[in-house]
């Protein structure tokens, strides 16, 4: 993986806004992530963690502000953006009619890739023994592997993740934290939507929290992480 | 161990003596045709083709009975909840789907020579069609699932409803058809004819309470492979 | 849980909220019900290419192409009705509530109901204007023959979807499955039309009518019961 | 990233991803296609039903009943296409990889073309045993002619079940969309095999050829220029 | 709510078992469950815990042995088992096109209940505000809170919950453990699957563990208990 310039950031949105038919979920948000960070996006049942994902992988248009990843604008360069980022929506997105390899296989074709690697990112998700098994009887927890094996083949620089643990037991936990450490420490960077920070522990440079369609002050942030950690009867380690 | 909620016991089926059954039928089946075809005379119109006579005829007949076994073993499978139920409605209607087809072939083999069209929109031959269509959905209904107790239900609610169309079908599409001008059917039977036929019934009925007979063994042993595959996994360690 | 319920009033308040939440659903996805019936006229109108220019083959043609845009495009609601509950995973709450299951069928079996009839009066008013059907004087054993027909086709139709709309093939399979099953009331209804139409021997459409009731019994009590049994597996 | 591509060779590579994915889940559905098949001979039977038994007036419908039983039966087919893709939100992924987004057009049209085709060719032929009609001497003509509607059917169902297929009511959008851009290829494929058939004047069925040929080549033109906007929204 | 006999189970599985095609997911799995008591369901991904549920919920029949919800049997006394469960489960299964209020209108008819209870509901679950928008345009969490509404019409005394956690914030888990706990206290029941313990901490009575189609022996599920914890850098507050 080739290192990229320092001087650009990996995410960043000015005043990024959406509206969804007369309601704005997101009045304006900014947001600058630099290579080799890992952010985590926190925020309430519906504030519009998932559209600003959504936005800043091209899925979504924004209704006001900007976007750029390493400098690429999401709406006129998508295409450039595309070859930057892999995105873990909350649905797996797998075929569900294809064997776990095989959809790998047509992953590796789509991005113009070879078929060598994919052994060895499905034996690092852990599915090795259900390689040829159709996707339509795994559980929740094996779909989101292999959706992060997918992930994997991308070789995509800023990785961006709804709720990544949501289904994974402590093992894939495990796997998807190496992961993303290693996407930020090869000069990429990550933001991951999370509810709770027990299971990103140690991992995140820091938080962003989104409140009435804002990006929350510090303060605020704060505080909301360590309501978060209260709640949950956990003491968060630095 | 407590016993499957499903299935409580199954007997797997033995061959027994139904491969000497399956040979006696063969060579019964060779006998009724040889009759048939050696004692008949050629028929006045058609000749020698006539002779496809004992074949369609029988096939059109077995085709009665295994809609009848399929709405029989589809109550049964709801009634009683018992895997071999389902099992021998889906035999039935493999053969019989089987022989309709066949019927519907050999018909229009004959037809081309004698009706000059290979279809003709008579209310036997569209009745045959239809009911050879239900069968198809049956059979496609059955592929289209995979769960096995899913699978039993719903074939067995679409092979009784079929069923009980059946009657209806065949009045609406006589109906039908009558109550326009009639098409040219076939001869009603001379007693020449009427022994060879008979005696192939009979063997034609050997033959797909043979095939059924068969196909539900083949079945029933899968299922009991699956089986011992649970007692093995819960028994083990 | 103590709970004195009457039973009777139980079942017709489910019944009641099954229909009313399928046609509110049905309304609420706007173009729903419209596009059904732009598609029964699309069809009529394809029908009205496919058998030529000539007049009178039209109008001999008429009961059958109203029957076939009716079949074709009701077919797409029965799997809708369906869709609904499949799509967001909202069959296994309702499977999951107490009380008789049959009410379930009832209920969709009514919704389906409305939306066929509609529908029907809708393709049946546009095909007389386009293949140049007058009203026929025997209208009300018309109307009596296009319900007993509707009954038919929506009992057996809500059925089959039932089992179509879970497996791999609903599209696909809901036809292939309810098709061969409605030749009867397809025949009974279209020659029941024809006759009356062409002002023929009520006698005639008498036993064709005869055949329709018949059907639309016994299709609707077997449907109820085997339903219990299907949508439980 | 710096990787050498060849543009052709990598848009090659997709579009056989994208069709060999879509044969496959095809394929393991196990009796689909089967069941489209069965389903085009069961909407022949039907077709036999409503034209009443009077074999004269068959024959000459048999034309636009083989069509029209293939565009029904067809429909099935291409938002079964797009299907698979919304099942299991399988489509974010496939937008979200870079490159030119009409290569997943061209892999399902290529796709759909192989279902399609092989569907017509059935149909046609138990059409031909059902409504005794004979194999017309320009034989080779008639095959062009039914190669050029299928262009034209699969080419535009593929196209508007992208939209259809994603929105709520696509079961009913897509045939309401379709059929009438249809109406052209339709009536042309149609009057052309009636031409054809009926051993009428060459010159007829010329015209009619030219015309399916036009069509054909604007509208594959025109959805590989549309599909990046209609994907994308 | 009326209180239980308190010599019967509230879950009594015997030997279930469960086979997916020709694949053994459960292989006997026994589990009694006392009323009044909190337990967590703990496994890798794809071990069955899920499946486990669906058959407890009356939604699949066992392969072999028996479960019992207040001593009636899931397969023979269905309807009864029905007005005892309340199910939660990976998909909220709510109808898209109906407002929040008109879901869990329909749930009350269903339930044969009256309307009365429905406000204070949905303003228990924190949705007030969105109470007669379409639940189509809700975020995940959203929808999860509305299907946690409808659970908490039911009035049922044994609860599953399939990752109830997922998509929730933190407010969102304080109402789901509330409500838990409250089901319990009333002499009920609860069975629930989690891959992580912290946001159930002072929750849960005892854990069970399912590990190759089994229930794991206590030790194995203590050090499981522990490695989870270690895993994510949190200490389980006891
Ligand atoms: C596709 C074409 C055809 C089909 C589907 C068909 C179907 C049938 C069926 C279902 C029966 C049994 C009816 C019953 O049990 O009452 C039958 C009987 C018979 N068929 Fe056909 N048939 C076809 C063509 C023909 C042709 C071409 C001939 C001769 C020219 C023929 C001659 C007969 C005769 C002689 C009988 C028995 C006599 C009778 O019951 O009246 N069939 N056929
Ligand atoms: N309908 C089905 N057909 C075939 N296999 C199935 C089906 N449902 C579940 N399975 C298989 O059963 C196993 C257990 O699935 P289940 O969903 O119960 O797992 P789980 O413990 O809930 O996992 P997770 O934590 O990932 O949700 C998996 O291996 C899965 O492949
Ligand atoms: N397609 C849509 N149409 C209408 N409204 C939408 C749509 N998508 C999202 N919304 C609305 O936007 C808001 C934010 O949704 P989003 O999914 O981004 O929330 P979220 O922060 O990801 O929440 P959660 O933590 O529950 O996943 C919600 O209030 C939702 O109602
Ligand atoms: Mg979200
Ligand atoms: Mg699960």
């Amino acid at each position: 993986m080739t290192h990229p310039t320092e001087d650009v950031f990996a995410i960043e949105a000015q005043g990024i806004a959406r509206r969804f038919g007369a309601r704005w979920i997101l009045r304006g948000v900014s947001l600058h992530v630099r290579p080799g960070e890992v952010i985590g996006l926190l925020g309430s049942n519906g504030c519009g963690k998932s559209t600003l994902l959504r936005m800043l992988a091209t899925l979504l248009k924004p209704t006001a502000g900007s976007a750029a990843i390493y400098g690429h604008d999401v709406v006129k360069e998508a295409d450039e953006v595309r070859r930057n980022i892999g995105f873990l929506a909350h649905t797996p997105g797998l075929y569900d009619d294809l064997s776990a390899r095989e959809n790998l296989e047509f992953a590796a074709e789509m991005l113009g890739g070879g078929h060598e690697d994919i052994d060895a990112v499905i034996e690092r998700v852990n599915l090795s023994h259900v390689r040829h098994e159709r996707v339509r009887g795994f559980s929740a927890g094996m779909q989101r592997r292999l959706a992060l094996g997918r992930l994997m083949l991308t070789k995509a620089r800023v990785l961006l993740f709804d709720e990544p643990y949501s289904n994974l037991d402590t093992d894939g936990i495990r796997l998807m934290n190496s992961i993303i450490s290693e996407a930020a420490r090869d000069g990429g960077a990550a933001l991951v939507v999370l509810h709770e920070l027990a299971p990103a522990a140690g991992l995140l440079d820091r938080t962003v929290t989104i409140r009435d369609g804002r990006v929350a002050d510090p303060t605020a942030a704060l505080l909301a992480e360590a309501e978060l950690a209260g709640a949950a009867g956990i003491s968060v380690v630095a | 161990m407590t016993s499957p909620a499903s299935s409580p016991e199954i007997q797997v089926p033995k061959a027994g003596s139904w491969p000497v059954f399956g040979w006696f039928t063969l060579a019964f089946m060779v006998f009724a045709q040889w009759y048939a075809i050696t004692t008949s005379p050629a028929d006045r119109d058609m000749g020698d083709l006539q002779k496809i006579l004992y074949v369609h005829v029988p096939a059109s007949w077995i085709m009665s009975i295994t809609f009848a076994l399929v709405f029989v073993y589809s109550l049964l499978y709801l009634w009683k909840g018992k895997d071999s139920y389902d099992l021998l409605a889906a035999s039935s209607a493999e053969v019989g789907a089987t022989f309709v087809g066949l019927t519907l072939v050999q018909g229009m083999i004959w037809g081309k020579p004698t009706w000059g069209v290979w279809w003709t929109w008579d209310a036997r031959l569209t009745s045959t069609l239809v009911l050879f269509l239900v069968f198809v959905g049956y059979l496609a209904l059955r592929a289209f699932i995979d769960e096995p107790q899913r699978r039993g239900q719903w074939s067995a609610a679409v092979g009784v409803l079929g069923a009980i169309n059946v009657p209806i079908v065949w009045m609406s599409v006589r109906w039908w058809r009558t109550l326009h001008q009639m098409q040219s059917t076939p001869q009603t039977m001379e007693p020449v004819y009427r022994n060879g036929l008979l005696i192939n019934f009979l063997a034609f009925t050997l033959l797909a309470v043979y095939l059924i007979r068969r196909r539900y063994e083949a079945a029933m042993t899968a299922r009991a492979a699956e089986l011992a595959l649970q007692a093995a996994a819960l028994g083990g360690g | 849980m103590t709970r004195v319920r009457s039973q009777g009033g139980d079942h017709w308040r489910r019944i009641r909220a099954i229909a009313w939440k399928d046609l509110t659903t049905e309304r609420r996805s706007k173009a729903g019900f419209n596009a059904v019936v732009s598609l029964g006229i699309t069809i009529l109108v394809l029908f009205g290419f496919a058998l030529g220019p000539d007049a009178q083959a039209l109008r001999d043609a008429a009961p059958g192409a109203l029957w076939l845009a009716v079949l074709f495009a009701g077919v797409l609601a029965f799997n809708r009705s369906y869709q609904v509950e499949l799509d967001t995973g909202a069959l296994e709450p309702l499977l999951l509530y107490p009380g008789a299951r049959w009410t379930i069928f009832t209920g969709k079996l009514l919704a389906n109901m409305l939306f066929v009839g509609l529908l029907l009066v809708i393709v049946v008013v546009a095909g007389m204007v386009l293949f140049a059907v007058k009203v026929p004087e025997a209208w009300p054993t018309v109307i009596a023959v296009l319900a007993l027909g509707t009954i038919g086709l929506v009992t057996l139709g809500t059925f089959y979807a039932s089992m179509a709309s879970r497996s791999r093939a609903r599209e696909v399979l809901l036809p292939l499955l309810l098709f061969p099953m409605l030749v009867p009331v397809l025949l009974a209804a279209m020659q029941a039309s024809k006759a009356l139409i062409g002002a023929d021997l009520m006698l005639e459409a008498g036993a064709w009518i005869k055949m329709l009731i018949a059907y639309d019994i016994i299709f609707v009590l077997a449907t109820h019961l085997a339903f219990e049994h299907v949508i439980e597996a």
